[in-house]
């Protein structure tokens, strides 16, 4: 898949602290630094995977592009337009072509709203079409994902967990964005509606040149969807690879430790895993250095004081590590 | 938190100076005449006039409320025009009976109300539920003179348990409890009806909600899944009630008030109104504008409380 | 010979509806043993977690159990008071919710919630509790639990809200825990560390288990039987090694055949053709025919029966039949 | 591919949007309470439009020799009052006004208080202006208000209705904007911003029907003590003068005769329950059918 | 020479009663300095504590009181001898000093004093010695001594005035003196034993503040007050039933009326007057009163000095009336009936309208708060109006004057009333000082008013209380004021 290298998003140093609140008073005790400065171009037509534990800030990461989370720091460039000041006005064109799923389908539901108004909704904002015309799409678009006509009637708290998440990617697509911004879209999919939904996914790029932002946990997905794969820790970038290389020939060490904790759907396949020791670092307080060094199996002295450089080790191929 | 208190008193500054204004105003622009008042239907032209003169009324509009603003900075609210007391002075001696009197009422229907409206939301549809509705809005419907009146004829005048009227111990003491028992009742009907209501609503809100399913298969006990896990996320409409009518209370109440012989703020507004009292109208605006302001910023602070997501920053 | 923990027998949840009763479970039966771990795997939608609910006793107002019985540690589910449920709940049985952030209450700290188990059933003190409650915290993975317990659950991430969940659910060392697909948000590394926790768990206390979950690397890992839904039925059930190894059902193939395979970048999604029925559809019939490729008359007109294949292994299935008659090639042609 | 098999089973698109209304009005007029709200709401509406249709006696008709007659007296169903007019004539006639005030009042002030509760929870920005104006209104004392809707507007009904909507405003105001900061949070208002929702889609579509549930018991609530205040009104000189039948007069009217004859207070005030309950039916029912949810587990 | 000049009667044979007793009024009392207030409550308190020079004694009569006689060597001066050995609260000695401070101050603009008119017509008060005081007028004054019987005339204390507000702190010669304020506006008296006559036989008395007479009748039930006054008559059913509860009635002065804009149409035709007149039943009305009411088909009510012996008013007679109407060419167009919220004017008027109806004279009732309606009924916007005089003097001038002499037009003339025959009798009444000319004078005055009927007066009011069966020597006066004087508990 020939990756065509015109930028479509722009992300520069961004960085994003949410304030720790305590005592009667509510005062600001201290930040989570959930995004700690990160820098990435975004490639029209591409799906970019953001791989990472738990926690790391791909949500917020994502979240944040969207301009859903205010910045801390940094600058957002969409198509070449710097839209991280732009007032809500100005951004709507905008948001016609971002659109974004949601990790928590449920909760990203209005519960008082049927499904089938919940995805016209965006149909209403951002087209003019009649509403027979949105009805006729909204059951398309149900029918992609999986789901019928009947459903249109229902209301969030009616269905199934995959369902929902469902209902969240067909929300997303409806108004053919140019940018998506999938956190954990299928998570909740059995492998054969996943499989249905990724075809969607992947057609749909090609029809529209779609890009995606693809946060997910299931390598596997990640492997067959992405281009290109960040993987983050602790809020920061630690390494960025084509998908290949990457799964190939993981170089930092947190990546390493990631790929061999793949579970293998075969019995008695046990996962021979890179376990990770030492201190869990806390992200309001994470550790100098390298952020992964208190875990890191081959960490140095300097790793513990030092910063490592983001580095290119190959073509397309990044990494932030002293010792790789 | 500290910048929203900050904020408000700020507010409430400018609050009081634009009300003050309005109040003015609205006292110049509706008809009647404090001189006219005060002379009483017997008065000649000439006492009227000479009325006006010593009141001052005969400066030009913007003078007399310059004056008065001017007052207010120096910490005085003026002399009553009618009674020639200290605006103030009036004030301190009615605001200890309302305020006894709010807090016993809006105990009373905080008690009750929520109780009850727990109770309907839980046994939605039953017996319980439509015999509760029915008294809630029979409790909202009653005019309070008439609710009053029946309280005092049995538990009063037949009964003897309590007091006809008048309030003059404090609510802690048992003479001061028995005094304000039954306008405390009478008054926190109306109040528990609308908080009954309102709680019950706000229950059905959330009583599916996924959250109250994990408590019960953590084994939480019945009663603590829907006084806690139900009833905070119900709180924020029941709060706004609860801040809504004790800051009514708080303002005086006039029919509880004149039934049982309270001699409360809100008496004394609708006495100087009537009167065309200015001074002592201003005062007691100012007085309820700021109590207003200030239970506003603790359902603000409770919401923030109750709720963590919601931020004022 | 183990003992049976739970033992669900043609249990029926249906949902009332502008059309009338419908139900999202249509007869499921199945038994844990103790110590055992059961995967439930199926089409979303095909009624997984209301069998769970149904299990706990905490289905949606608007569903009942409207046959069947559920008998926990042969005590029968479905005709216990109240009382006695909520003393089990979260004690002996424990569930993990599939979605974590509405699960969790949002305006109680995330201490506060994991307390609350500890208090009521292990009458632990607050303090006590609290400083059991960072243990689980940590033992889920969580960084800087201490911290972690004073915030609110919209302050946590996806997983971290999981992880929550999960330890939630094994605060009291449960007999018998459900967990609805617990791993979903979560990365692989935490993944594997959850999964070595149950198994833990499973072994230290004897621990029955019963796991919801799409990822077949995890069922491959953690299972020791599977049984696969579909459209509310269960229609085969059987050891791990048989499920993965000599899937009878087409929809069971068709399952595994459509899991991505990392290890092959070239690998190519095959969906499973058309979707799965709604509630109020009316199918004659094996439910899964119209997506079948093998249907044939008798599966449109008639409920399939079940097939014992092994002495574990049962399938619900008229190809079985077939098997008998003409040698099962049709089966075996996949 | 799958997303053919599946398109091939797109029916026809006869369900049209009326028909979720229609759900609506079927799941409504199948709550037995929400039946009887209806009804005795027709009846009431009835009442008013057809008053002379329905008694023949003139309202205002005095009789002081047969003054103060018990409830069930013979020609006076529900008594006379003092002076001598009959009650259940005076009641007919009474509706007009009192449901007119009732409902225009109630009305009125939920799309003020609706409006401003909105902006305020919504917007940080105007909250604290708007929040003071509303502390404003509470302290700005309601008779001296009266007083100023006479100087200022006359005193026709259509100010009475005026003078109780203001009055109703800051209070659902409150109500609203409470239940807003709370909805504003959630995550499926982020979401529809994130879907670029106007702020005015996301306040009325998306807030406003999550926080309809106190805004639907304050204003039927509110319809009992609108139609009270009336009589206080009437008698500062504002709206309907006597001798107009009109409830909340006939109530305070008879609080001087409360300890001889009740039934001058009992019966108007019973009058009032009934609208008060029938509201409250309706619009309890109402919620829970438009919340699928609690209406299925009837 | 301690003036001895009455009560000698029933010694202090007071049992073992608690000597105290409780008074509940329905407004607050605005403040305790005679010239400065002019409303009823607090001149029941001011009636405790201070005193006048002149009463009216039990047969209506006017006689000294803080003076001991009076002299008129002319037509326009007053020689007013004053008692000697009173003293105020105070200490200080009362003496013709006292009087003429008060009666400077009570004058004086700058005091701003409501009843100032009171005195108007007296031009210049003297010192002739320490015990005597002269008043001098313009014009002869024929109700003098009667304005020296009302309470706003009232003398006090001058150096207690300089010192500090008398509206607070008061200080007279009454039998009664200021004790405290309690609960803000609770006021408390306490027997003043160095009375110039006998002391009072109640130790302490309490004028409380209960807004709702219904309370207030509870709590004289419940035994918490012992007194109220000004009944109204729909309470009376209840009072009465009530087994520790007397009430006394008395003939009034009060008088409750209609006062037609005699600047408009139709008010300004005779015959459109005397058609709404017979057109009211009275008589009728009054059975509603609960005997809270007299009639009399007179301005000057029988309670009133000059009160005529003949009754020439129109009387009830509804054919009449619809006759009237037709023949006075009446447009039917709606009348606009001015009430001020009180509920007795409101009842009033909405029999009075149902009346009118009956006769073909549409009325619409406006209700106006109190405030407002002395506002709006001085500048005339009404057709007609319902209106009151409590007559505190007690004589027919003080009625006439006010009510419907020109010069008071856009003032207490609420009929805006013109009329150069009545202003002369009017005039006359007030100038003539001989009391039995003045009577003559005065029936005349009303004679004519009732024909020309710029007012209908509806009844005459009957002052009215009710009070604990242990009260005693309990008497209320025509005007509606009492004395507690005498008054003790058994
Ligand atoms: N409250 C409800 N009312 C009506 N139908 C419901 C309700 N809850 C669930 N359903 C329906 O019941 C069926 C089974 O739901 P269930 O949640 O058990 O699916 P699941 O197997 O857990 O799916 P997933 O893997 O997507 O979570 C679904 O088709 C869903 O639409
Ligand atoms: N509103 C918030 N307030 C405070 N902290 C927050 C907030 N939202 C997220 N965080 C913190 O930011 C960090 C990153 O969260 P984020 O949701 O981006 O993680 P994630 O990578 O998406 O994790 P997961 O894979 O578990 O979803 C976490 O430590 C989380 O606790
Ligand atoms: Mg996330
Ligand atoms: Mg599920």
């Amino acid at each position: 898949m020939a990756v065509d290298e015109q930028v479509l998003y722009s992300v520069k140093n961004v960085k994003k602290h949410f304030p720790i609140k305590g005592g009667l008073l509510q005062r600001v005790k201290s930040h989570v630094k959930a995004v700690d400065g990160i820098t990435l171009d975004i490639y029209k037509g591409e799906t970019l995977g953001v791989v990472g534990e738990s926690g790391c800030g791909k949500s917020t990461l994502g979240r944040t592009i969207l301009g859903l989370e205010s910045l801390t720091e940094g600058e957002l460039v969409f198509n070449g337009n710097n839209i991280s000041k732009y007032s809500a006005r100005q951004l709507k064109p905008f948001k016609k072509e971002m659109q974004m799923i949601f990790q928590d389908p449920y909760a990203s539901l209005n519960p008082k709203q049927r499904i089938g108004d919940a995805l016209e909704e965006a149909l209403i904002i951002h087209t003019d079409l009649p509403a027979r015309e949105r009805r006729e799409k909204v059951v398309k678009l149900l029918n992609e994902v999986g789901l019928k006509e009947d459903h249109y009637e229902r209301y969030p708290h009616e269905f199934s967990g995959g369902q929902r998440q469902r209902i969240g990617i067909a929300r997303a697509i409806s108004i053919n964005p140019s940018f998506i911004v999938c956190d954990e879209p299928v998570s909740a999919l059995d492998v054969s509606v996943q499989a249905q939904v990724i075809k969607l996914l992947k057609d749909l790029q090609e029809k529209h040149a779609l890009t995606y932002l693809f946060v997910s946990h299931d390598l596997g997905v990640v492997r067959h969807l992405c281009n290109r794969v960040l993987v983050m820790y602790l809020g920061q970038m630690v390494e960025l690879a084509p998908v290949e290389k990457l799964y190939e020939n993981p170089t930092h060490p947190y990546t390493e430790a990631l790929l061999s904790a793949i579970p293998r759907p075969a019995v008695g396949r046990k996962r021979e895993r890179i376990r990770l020791t030492g201190d869990l670092p806390s992200p309001s307080n994470p550790p100098t250095g390298c952020p992964f060094h208190t875990r890191c199996p081959i960490a140095k002295d300097h790793c513990a004081t030092e910063k490592p450089a983001w580095r290119q080790i190959d073509d397309g191929h990044f990494i932030a590590c002293h010792e790789r | 938190m500290a910048g929203l208190i900050v904020r408000r008193v700020f507010q409430l500054v400018l609050l009081l100076i634009g009300i003050s204004f309005i109040v003015f105003m609205s006292m110049h622009i509706a008809p009647g005449d404090p001189a006219s008042i005060i002379g009483g239907p017997t008065a000649t032209q000439e006492d009227v006039e000479a009325i006006r003169e010593n009141l001052g009324l005969n400066e030009p509009l913007l003078t007399q409320y310059f004056d008065y603003l001017r007052g207010i900075f120096t910490g005085d609210l003026g002399f009553s025009y009618q009674t020639k007391q200290a605006v103030s002075e009036a004030i301190i001696d009615r605001f200890p009976n309302t305020l006894n009197l709010a807090i016993a009422s809006i105990i009373v229907a905080i008690v009750i109300g929520v109780t009850t409206g727990i109770i309907s939301a839980l046994k939605h549809n039953t017996w319980f539920d439509g015999l509760s509705t029915v008294i809630a809005l029979g409790g909202i419907s009653i005019p309070n003179f008439w609710l009053g009146a029946i309280l005092i004829l049995i538990f009063a005048v037949n009964l003897q348990w309590f007091p006809v009227g008048g309030l003059t111990e404090p609510f802690w003491t048992i003479e001061g409890m028995k005094q304000l028992a039954l306008p405390a009742i009478t008054l926190g009907t109306g109040s528990a009806a609308m908080i009954a209501r309102m709680s019950r609503s706000a229950m059905l809100e959330v009583i599916r909600a996924d959250y109250v399913r994990t408590a019960r298969a953590k084994g939480v006990r019945e009663k603590s899944v829907i006084m806690m896990h139900c009833l905070r996320n119900a709180m924020i409409p029941v709060i706004t009630v609860i801040g809504l009518n004790f800051g009514f209370l708080l303002g005086g109440t006039i029919i509880t008030e004149s039934v049982f012989a309270i001699n409360g703020v809100g008496r004394l507004m609708i006495e100087s109104i009537a009167a065309r009292d200015f001074p002592m109208v201003q005062g007691s605006v100012l007085l309820v504008a700021t109590l207003f302001v200030l239970v506003n910023l603790i359902v603000d602070i409770v919401y923030a409380f109750i709720d963590p997501r919601i931020s004022y920053e | 010979m183990k003992d049976t923990v739970l033992e669900v027998t043609n249990l029926v949840t249906k949902f009332k509806s502008a059309d009338g009763l419908l139900p999202a479970v249509r007869g499921a039966s199945f038994s844990v043993k103790k110590g055992e771990t059961l995967c439930i795997v199926g089409e979303s939608g095909c009624g997984k977690s209301i069998t769970a609910l149904s299990i706990m006793g905490l289905l949606p107002s608007n569903g009942k159990i409207t046959d069947g019985s559920i008998s926990f540690n042969n005590q029968n589910l479905a005709s216990m008071s109240p009382k006695e449920m909520q003393k089990l709940r979260g004690n002996d049985v424990s569930m993990i919710f599939q979605e974590p952030m509405t699960a969790l209450n949002p305006v109680f700290t995330v201490g506060f919630q994991i307390r609350e188990p500890l208090m009521i059933h292990q009458k632990l003190s607050k303090k006590q509790a609290h400083a059991r409650g960072i243990e689980l915290l940590k033992m889920v993975g969580i960084p800087s639990p201490a911290e972690r317990m004073n915030q609110f659950p919209h302050e946590l991430s996806g997983g971290m809200r999981q992880r929550v969940m999960i330890a939630i659910a094994l605060s009291c060392n449960p007999s018998l825990l459900i967990a609805d697909e617990p791993t979903t948000a979560l990365d692989v590394t935490i993944q594997a560390q959850i999964i070595d926790l149950l198994n833990d768990l499973k072994e230290q206390l004897d621990m029955s288990m019963i796991m919801i979950t799409h990822d077949m690397g995890v069922v491959a890992e953690i299972a020791d039987r599977v049984i696969v839904m579909y459209a509310g039925e269960v229609i085969e059930e059987g050891r791990v090694e048989e499920i993965f190894e000599n899937p009878q059902h087409p929809y069971t193939k068709g399952l595994l055949s459509s899991v991505p395979n990392v290890d092959d970048p070239d690998f190519e999604l095959k969906p499973i053709a058309g979707s799965m029925p709604m509630l109020n559809e009316k199918i004659s019939g094996c439910r899964f025919h119209p997506r079948c490729p093998y249907a044939f008359e008798k599966c449109f007109s008639e409920s399939p029966k079940t097939f014992s294949v092994t002495d574990k292994q049962n399938v619900r299935c008229w190809l079985q039949e077939e098997v008998g008659q003409n040698g099962g090639r049709r089966a075996s042609s996949l | 591919m799958s997303t053919e098999v599946v398109t091939q089973q797109l029916p026809a698109h006869k369900k049209k949007k009326e028909f979720a209304l229609l759900k609506t009005w079927k799941r409504l007029i199948k709550n037995k309470m929400a039946i009887v709200g209806l009804a005795i709401i027709a009846l009431q509406l009835f009442m008013a439009l057809a008053a002379p249709v329905i008694v023949g006696v003139d309202p205002n008709k005095q009789n002081l020799e047969l003054s103060e007659l018990p409830i069930g007296t013979e020609g006076h169903v529900l008594g006379t009052d003092n002076y001598g007019r009959d009650i259940w004539s005076r009641i007919v006639y009474g509706a007009r006004i009192s449901l007119f005030v009732g409902i225009g009042a109630v009305s009125l002030g939920l799309v003020g208080g609706v409006i401003l509760g909105l902006l305020s929870g919504y917007y940080r920005r105007l909250d604290g202006i708007i929040m003071r104006f509303v502390d404003l209104m509470f302290a700005f004392p309601g008779i001296l208000l009266a007083m100023l809707v006479i100087a200022i507007l006359g005193t026709s009904l259509v100010n009475v209705v005026i003078a109780i909507s203001i009055w109703s405003i800051p209070t659902c105001a409150r109500i609203v904007r409470g239940s807003v900061l709370s909805i504003k949070k959630q995550e499926y208002i982020i979401a529809m911003k994130s879907l670029g929702a106007s702020d005015l889609r996301i306040m009325f579509k998306h807030v406003l029907p999550n926080c309809a549930a106190p805004i639907i018991v304050f204003a039927t609530m509110r319809m009992a003590t609108a139609i009270l205040s009336t009589a206080s009104l009437s008698f500062l000189g504002l709206g309907a003068q006597p001798p107009t039948p009109e409830w909340g007069a006939m109530i305070a009217a008879g609080q001087e005769y409360m300890w001889t004859s009740p039934h001058m207070i009992v019966v108007p005030g019973i009058a009032i329950m009934l609208v008060v309950f029938a509201f409250n039916v309706v619009g309890d029912a109402l919620r829970d059918a438009l919340d699928q949810g609690m209406s299925l587990d009837k | 020479l301690t003036g001895c000049s009455s009560s000698s009667s029933s010694g202090g044979s007071a049992g073992d009663a608690k000597q105290e007793l409780t008074y509940a009024t329905t407004s607050k009392v605005v403040g305790l300095s005679p010239i400065l207030t002019n409303d009823s409550v607090s001149s029941t308190v001011i009636e405790q504590i201070y005193e006048t020079l002149f009463v009216r004694d039990n047969k209506g009569e006017i006689v000294p009181h803080l003076a001991e006689s009076y002299e008129n060597p002319d037509e326009n001066t007053w020689v007013i001898k004053l008692k000697k050995d009173i003293k105020f609260h105070d200490g200080t000695p009362f003496n013709a000093e006292s009087v003429k401070y008060t009666f400077d101050k009570l004058k004086d603009p700058a005091t701003a004093a409501p009843r100032a008119s009171l005195l108007a017509p007296v031009s210049s008060i003297e010192v002739q010695d320490e015990h005597t005081v002269v008043l001098k007028t313009e014009k002869p004054y024929g109700p003098m001594l009667a304005a020296l019987t009302h309470s706003n005339a009232a003398i006090v204390s001058p150096t207690a005035d300089k010192k500090q507000d008398l509206m607070k702190d008061p200080v007279g010669t009454g039998p009664f003196k200021f004790s405290e304020k309690v609960n803000g506006d609770d006021i408390v008296l306490v027997k003043n034993e160095d009375y110039w006559q006998k002391p009072a036989k109640l130790e302490k008395i309490t004028f409380t503040v209960v807004p709702e007479v219904s309370t207030a009748i509870s709590m004289l039930q419940t035994g918490k007050v012992q007194l109220i006054d000004a009944l109204a008559p729909e309470l009376m059913p209840r009072l009465e039933k009530i087994k520790n509860v007397e009430t006394q009635k008395v003939d009034g002065t009060p008088v409750y009326y209609l006062a037609f804009n005699m600047e408009k149409a139709p008010m300004n035709d005779l015959k459109f007057r005397q058609a709404v007149s017979q057109a009211i039943n009275r008589e009728g009305y009054l059975k509603k009163l609960n005997g809270l009411g007299v009639y009399s088909n007179s301005f000057i009510g029988p309670e009133v000095f000059g009160h005529p012996k003949d009754d020439k008013g129109p009387k009830f007679d509804q054919e009449k009336a619809k006759e009237l109407v037709k023949a006075s060419g009446f447009d039917k167009k709606e009348v606009k009936m001015l009430v001020a919220n009180t509920a007795s004017y409101m009842n009033m008027a909405e029999v009075i309208q149902a009346q009118l109806k009956e006769v073909g004279i549409p009325a619409k009732i406006e209700t106006l708060e109190w405030g407002t309606y002395l506002d709006v009924s001085k500048t005339g916007d009404f057709d007609i109006t319902i209106a009151g005089w409590s007559n505190v003097t007690g004589d027919g001038s003080e009625l006439l004057f006010p009510r419907l002499h020109s010069a008071n037009i856009d003032a207490t003339n609420l009929s805006r009333y013109k009329d150069a025959e009545l202003d002369k009798l009017i005039e006359q009444s007030r100038s003539v000082v001989d009391q039995e000319q003045r009577q003559e004078i005065l029936t005349k005055a009303d004679e004519y008013v009732m024909t020309q009927l710029p007012v209908l007066p509806i009844y005459h009011g009957i002052a009215s209380a009710a009070y604990d069966k242990s009260v005693k020597g309990f008497k209320m006066e025509p005007t509606g004021q009492w004395s507690l004087y005498s008054v003790h508990r058994e």
